[in-house]
């Protein structure tokens, strides 16, 4: 989303934002801590909830619209993409999120999701990557893992799965972001750059669901192994993760970025490639890794957006229906 | 001169080649000069499912039927009158049509072994005696162009393209035009050789018909005076005029439109005609495919444009889901199915009626919306608004059926004043919830998103009736069921009577149509009466709901006869709505019905020679 | 005890409460032990939408219903006799479907002031006096539990889980029955600690009902004697009965099958118990949706496995397309669509029959296919055979049709005898071309790609009849389309001939009806036929086509109600087909018929007091 | 597809290959050339035609399977991945082919593309990239330019088109490969290692529309610019084109692949890159170039393939279906 709106700043709270209706997650579920944050994105963006439209899927995920209290549409299955679409091109003033699960987004809805960011609309779209289907009781997703184990998969998944990262990067996202749930701050932060950019802000949200595939993220997440797992990308510093102990830099014969750690084999903190978000080689390199995880800003680069292209082409108005409808060749019975 | 259909006053022609032969040009333009010597028309173009079909072959014929009159023309003709065969394979595939005794103009260059044996001719047609019923006219038209057109200076391969002028210019001669009209197009068309290669081609097959002294075969051009009611006229085919008329819908009801589409034959010509229509508040949107073309629009209507999808069959099965969605949202939202021949891939570029079905009951759960079917080209400009008005005064997405072959057919429309037009006023939803129904309409005030004060959820999942809060009280699902069947009955309370476009209530036999077929079967019905016959004929344009003084019309005719290209599906649904019987006459062939073959059957309804149901 | 249903020999019970209270392990179990004492019954799970839904609410509770009989038990009962209700909500919710003077069984312990507020009520139900038409047993079982589980050691959560083990041991007890099986059953399914606890609870439940002298309510465990056929018996719901149909009839067809399919409430529970299922030749692939779930199955099946696709309303409209593809090619697949509350998303885990409409009559084109509903669990296992048998005998897609409801009732099943089923002979192509039609089927051959010598092309274009070439001729079109038809309309050449659940030709009312609704109305039949009312009533298993006999047979009554779980579609579809009135009940609450509202309507019917068409 | 199939190397001809079937393209059509290098791919690798299939969606390219001697099935548009992967599952020996348009693999099929690509189904994949919708007259598609002008874009497209390699590789394709139609020679030798690769051999195939796109790739393959703008991928070779004039090198400040001239600024053939067909980074650079193209197997990696794993993981049969019937708990009524 640009920055660009006219919309005054609206002086509510999270709490306005809020929407009076029960949340129906399971207890625990990591959309809570999703919400919460969106709830501050928002309210911190001083944004305009008569001008802002959630926009969602169908799944657990899915259910976020009638939590916040702006205009909101849970629509159907894998089709949020579409709907956005139609929305921000009949009213590009709108503030349109979306919000979608890993199946919603990348199982059924995954044609739509390539063609949302190849055209790069103006909007928000979150993630909830929970690697599971919440909402029909835990089947594997397009995300779960090699071997998970779930009710369709009873020996195992046997499916390669997709990183959300490389797929939206190579069908040409100008935007991806990662953040896990319970990075509270940071999601926020991610968030707001995310709706500030302009065009198809993308953010991968790693959501842990308690029910059917608790833990999914423990590794990266837990206080423990995080500093090992979660590489947070900044502009213009050095990719270096375990508190600054080690960091990637770009090995020219495995032409690929490998981990280091600093100072050892004789590497220091000037090996470790400078974070540039606008490259997206750099950015595809990043989002494949399942060792460490690029988290906030990976990729960020300018470029046109569909509903701005759209608008601007618009011709001028011309009045003259009635000469349409004649058209070029007429004549008059008399 | 065809007595079949009725009238000493008319005349069928038919164009035919090959694709590459500009055929489709030929017949437009003819029909454009016959328009203008005031003369009614309705034609029909016919062309091949492949972009390029191979030169010479049956399959890659190329054809446009027109029929022209000085009475009122309801079809594009049975059979025909002037056949114009480019080659062997255009004379084999349309022999089986010509009105014995007609005029058959065949260009003898084409007539080689090689392309004879590609039409599966054993020997030469022209000259074995098949053609003995017929009036041929054998001409080596490649080489009078060829000569027509030296002085242009063009190469030997255009002066060849000029080749359908040439013709056009000889049956203009034949029928008592004259070539002003089709000379100034051609200037306006064409650039400095061209069309100065085309004009003399033009001039010359005029001129030829003159000096050859082949003797004119009916100079209906030449007459003055016109059946058509005074006005200003144009030329439309059902496809642009079912364009202007999605256009001047969103005008009248103060909306701008958002047309969101994926190509498909034959419903791709309207996504051509509307994306050049921005300056008149159509957006246009290609989509990945047709589920997101139906999403966009629903999305367009979320936000406040009129969202509407064009599409065909296959393409229509895709967007199920999603009308699911907005009649459970109760956004409005027009989708237009361009009919053609199916199952499944089927044949694009022919025509069908049969999708009627799937359009009315097609969907999972009791989930009703209103179907609207265009029977003329002009009609699908009215037909276009009326879907307009109900979709919005309504708040439903509505069917609007169109086919084939009103996609590509054309005839004289009278230009409509734009004043003259009512405007759709939309409900005020100032002060109304979102939530809450009208009980005039039983619909909910329609709250763009963005609207200022207005904010709230919607969605899939089933709303309590009042609040909208997400439901799975059993007795709010059954209030909401019948509300949203309720919701699209009282749509019948706002259509105007419906009205027999020949005969009377109580006559022997009701001809029921629908669609595109409403030509012929006015014309049969006509015919039919003035042989003494009490036979009535009435045309439905809204198939769903039906209006309320259906039920009792029909039970007034002694029999009912559903006439329709597919396997009898509006028999079907009036004997599923009303418990009686009506018989069905169906025809699947890809093309539309003759008049002939209704008369036939209607005759032997009349005398009892079939049962009642179908 | 229930007077309502007919019987003083069947017993209601449910089992209400919160998701997370076990209860669906508690009505299973408590049905498995009335089963094991010869019992028939027949049992209505209900659960919330939500995953876990928030405790205390009334979106939240879960329910088990069961109904048991020393007669045939036909329907989960109308009216509960027994309510358990774990907690305000499991009372609010339920209350209303208590048989007056019925039992009430609460646990005090839930009923807080908190879970009051969260069930909506103001106050105390069980104290002031809006129970008094009940006999109301209130306990602290949250109490009781923790005091009988304490030897087992489990900390004080898992203690209170076991809360459903104590209810069912007193359940047990009220209704005359012992713990023994639930016992041993306890045994293998839990671990040590876990495994005590349940135990004890259960036992002391068992035991309090026994100290307490609460008095049995009735003793029907007790009773000896089964009105169920003599064999060998296993409970079954609808899911796994449909399951194991389909690979029984791959068994008997000599095919493999290949499940594809996408999640989809009520349709996902296929998918788990087929993915068990690998060493019984059946293959599971879960697709990317729902449109490559039946397009994996469609490359099965041309590749010569058996492929079936299974799904609930939203999924079966995006399968529509490819069900045109499966229909142009004439390749066999089964597509079975657990229905559910729409449109739209409508109400996931509700049941509805308002697929019918789809199934029958939703797609472009004229292009039809076989239609069969299972009725019941058991005869979900038939149906799935019956299903095979016609695809891939008449080389056709079929729709098996069955509903959240039968996907999870149970009743008690007779296990058949794997020799006893007759074997699925499938037309041996040898010799066959591709294209060619066999004139007592209609049916081509089925030549798997990479059978030797078997090449051929094949696709969702028009083929010419008899050469299969890609054909765009309008009579062949014309022959094809009626081919299509007619090869459908066949199959009721080798349908056995329609019989009567209840009653006989001539009565004054026919009870029609298709799917799970069978067991109420034949229930409703035959009580209201014990009132001496000549009502019969006809189920159908073949919902298209139609048996040959049907129309004679409807023809012979008085008056015809089609009773459904949506607005009227089966009776639309015999009014379509038969041209003659059929009324209708519907009910789309999102729950199942209840006898007496069956009987109800049906006196209302032979008393006049409705018009003929609904 | 693996090479591994038991089938005797038949000794049929390209025309024993060609089904006795009027081939319907339109005159000069670049579907011509394709077919012709199918015919002989499929002869010189001796495949059976009894076992060998071609799946097709819907398009002009999709009437293919209509003119191969062999099994075929033109099924829906956009869908021929799914029915592709039904028939490799259901009959793992069958030889299958996949023929698709632009529109029908990147728009309308791009969801079913992307997954057939993860799962590695062992097949080979040809996509006939004409930038345009052909069967339906013209329209833009997915990979049409930014500007073209089409009856659906009369004021040229506004969609950033999608690459389809950058597509597949993000999507987690095994073998990505990309010739002009005009190339017989390598065309068949693409084919040949498509079809030997053991997973999705995924095969851009550059083709002219005469008709609706013409000279579309009239710079790519023409005499003059070709050496320019086509990079042949050896592995183990030099990224060198232009007759080996000019060269890709890696420049770590671009974070990207740069032209260079060979002896110009200091810059040696020694500075190519050297192709490595495996890693997937690298070709995701020469994937997503527009100025030189690169050609040849561009990527392959060994990686399992899904039917490969789905009959591996296939239990043994049991025969005890009647034991299933009963399940664990059954009683008697005597
Ligand atoms: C067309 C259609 N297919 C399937 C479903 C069933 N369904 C609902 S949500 C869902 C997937 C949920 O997974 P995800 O998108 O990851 O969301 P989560 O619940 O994990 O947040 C499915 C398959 C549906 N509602 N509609
Ligand atoms: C569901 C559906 N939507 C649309 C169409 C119409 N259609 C046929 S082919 C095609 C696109 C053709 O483009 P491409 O896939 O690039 O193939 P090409 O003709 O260029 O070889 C379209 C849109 C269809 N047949 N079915
Ligand atoms: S099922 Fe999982 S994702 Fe869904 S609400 Fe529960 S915890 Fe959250
Ligand atoms: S339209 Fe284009 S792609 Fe199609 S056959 Fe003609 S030249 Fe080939
Ligand atoms: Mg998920
Ligand atoms: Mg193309």
């Amino acid at each position: 989303m640009s920055d660009t709106l006219d919309h005054p700043r609206s002086p509510l709270t999270a709490k306005d934002w809020a929407a009076d209706m029960e949340v129906r997650w399971c207890p625990g579920c990591g959309d809570y801590a999703i919400l919460k944050a969106v709830l501050k994105t928002v309210t911190d963006l001083g944004l305009d909830p008569d001008r802002t439209a959630f926009i969602s899927g169908i799944g657990c995920a899915s259910r976020f619209p009638y939590y916040v209290e702006s205009y909101g549409f849970h629509t159907i299955h894998g089709r949020a993409a579409t709907i956005a679409t139609g929305a921000k091109l009949a009213r590009p003033e709108l503030d349109v999120w979306v919000v979608s699960g890993d199946g919603d987004s990348l199982s059924i809805g995954g044609n739509h999701l390539l063609h949302l960011v190849r055209r790069n609309l103006d909007l928000v779209y979150l993630l909830f990557n929970n690697q599971i289907y919440g909402l029909t009781k835990g089947q594997a997703s397009p995300t779960s893992r090699l071997g998970q184990v779930t009710p369709s998969t009873p020996e195992g998944s046997i499916d390669q799965p997709v990183h959300a990262g490389s797929f939206v990067l190579g069908a040409g996202a100008t935007f991806y972001a990662r953040v896990p749930d319970v990075a509270q701050a940071q999601l926020v932060e991610v968030m707001k750059q995310a709706h500030d950019h302009r065009g198809t802000g993308f953010v991968e949200i790693l959501q842990n669901c308690i029910v059917y595939n608790d833990g999914a993220f423990a590794e990266v997440t837990g206080k423990a192994t995080a500093p090992e797992r979660q590489l947070w990308c900044k502009a213009g510093e050095p990719l270096l993760y375990a508190g600054g102990r080690k960091g990637l830099r770009f090995d020219p014969a495995a032409f690929d970025l490998v981990p280091f750690t600093v100072g050892e084999d004789g590497f220091e903190v000037s090996d470790a490639v400078v974070h540039d978000p606008t490259n997206r080689r750099l950015a595809q390199m990043l989002a494949a890794r399942d060792d460490v995880l690029a988290m906030g800003v990976v990729f960020q680069t300018d470029a046109p957006t569909l509903d701005g292209l759209h608008h601007a082409r618009r011709p001028a108005a011309k009045e003259d229906l009635q000469a349409l409808l004649e058209g070029r060749e007429t004549w008059v019975v008399a | 001169m065809n007595a079949e259909h009725g009238t000493a006053r008319a005349l069928v022609v038919r164009f035919a080649g090959d694709s590459g032969d500009g055929i489709q040009v030929t017949g437009g333009r003819y029909s454009a000069a016959a328009a203008l010597t005031g003369a009614d028309l309705a034609t029909f173009p016919d062309f091949p499912a492949e972009i390029r079909a191979p030169a010479g072959t049956t399959y890659g014929v190329s054809a446009y039927q027109v029929q022209l009159g000085r009475d009122l023309v309801r079809t594009a003709g049975d059979l025909v009158d002037v056949l114009v065969a480019l080659n062997p394979a255009a004379l084999k595939v349309n022999l089986e049509e010509m009105q014995p005794g007609g005029v058959i103009i065949l260009d003898q260059s084409a007539f080689t072994e090689r392309n004879l044996k590609k039409a599966g001719y054993a020997v030469d047609p022209s000259t074995d005696g098949s053609l003995a019923g017929f009036r041929v006219v054998a001409l080596d038209i490649q080489k009078l162009t060829q000569a027509a057109v030296k002085e242009a200076g063009v190469s030997a391969r255009e002066a060849a393209r000029s080749r359908n002028f040439w013709t056009l210019g000889l049956i203009l001669w034949l029928t008592g035009g004259d070539v002003a009209a089709t000379r100034s197009w051609i200037e306006r068309r064409f650039e400095q050789d061209i069309a100065a290669a085309n004009r003399l081609a033009l001039e010359a097959g005029h001129a030829f018909g003159e000096t050859a002294e082949l003797g004119r075969i009916e100079p209906i051009l030449g007459v003055a005076g016109s059946p058509l009611p005074p006005g200003r006229y144009r030329s439309i085919n059902g496809a642009d005029a079912l364009c202007l008329g999605l256009v001047t819908g969103a005008k009248l009801a103060g909306l701008e439109l958002l047309y969101g589409s994926y190509p498909i034959t034959p419903a791709t010509s309207m996504l051509h005609t509307l994306a050049k229509l921005g300056a008149y508040g159509c957006d246009v949107f290609q989509a990945e495919d047709e589920i997101a073309a139906i999403g966009v629009a629903l999305g367009a209507s979320y936000a406040g444009k009129l969202g509407v999808t064009g599409t065909s069959g296959p393409g229509m099965a895709l967007k199920t889901e999603m009308l699911g969605l907005a009649i459970a949202a109760e956004l409005p939202l027009v989708v237009v199915n361009a009919q053609r021949g199916g199952p499944s891939t089927g044949l694009p570029t022919k025509t069908e009626q049969s999708d009627l079905f799937q359009a009315t009951l097609g969907r999972n759960a009791d989930a009703p919306l209103p179907v609207v079917a265009a029977s003329s080209p002009g009609d699908a400009f009215d037909c276009a608004i009326e879907a307009i008005r109900i979709a919005v005064t309504h708040m439903t997405p509505v069917i609007l059926l169109t086919d084939g072959y009103l996609a590509n057919a054309s005839e004289p429309w009278r230009v409509p004043e734009l004043e003259s037009l009512p405007p759709i006023t939309r409900p005020d939803p100032a002060g109304r919830s979102p939530y809450q129904h009208d009980p005039e309409t039983l619909s909910r005030p329609w709250i763009p998103a963005g609207t200022k004060g207005g904010r709230h959820r919607i969605g899939g999942l089933e709303r309590a009736d009042g609040s909208g809060a997400v439901s799975y009280d059993p007795a709010n699902h059954q209030r909401m069921t019948e509300l949203r069947q309720a919701r699209v009955q009282k749509i019948a309370d706002f259509l105007p009577r419906v009205v027999l476009e020949v005969g009377e209530p109580g006559d022997d036999l009701l001809l029921l149509g629908w669609g595109s077929t409403k030509g012929a079967m006015a014309q049969a019905a006509a015919e039919l009466r003035a042989e003494g016959l009490k036979v009535a004929h009435l045309h439905l344009r809204h198939l769903a709901p039906f209006a309320h003084d259906l039920e009792a019309l029909l039970a007034s005719f002694g029999r009912v006869l559903a006439c329709e290209m597919n396997m009898g599906q509006l028999a079907f649904l009036l004997r599923g709505h009303y418990g009686r019987p009506v018989a069905a006459l169906t025809k699947v062939s890809g093309r539309p019905f003759q008049v002939r073959e209704i008369k036939q059957r209607a005759r032997q309804e009349l005398t009892g020679a079939l049962g009642a149901v179908a």
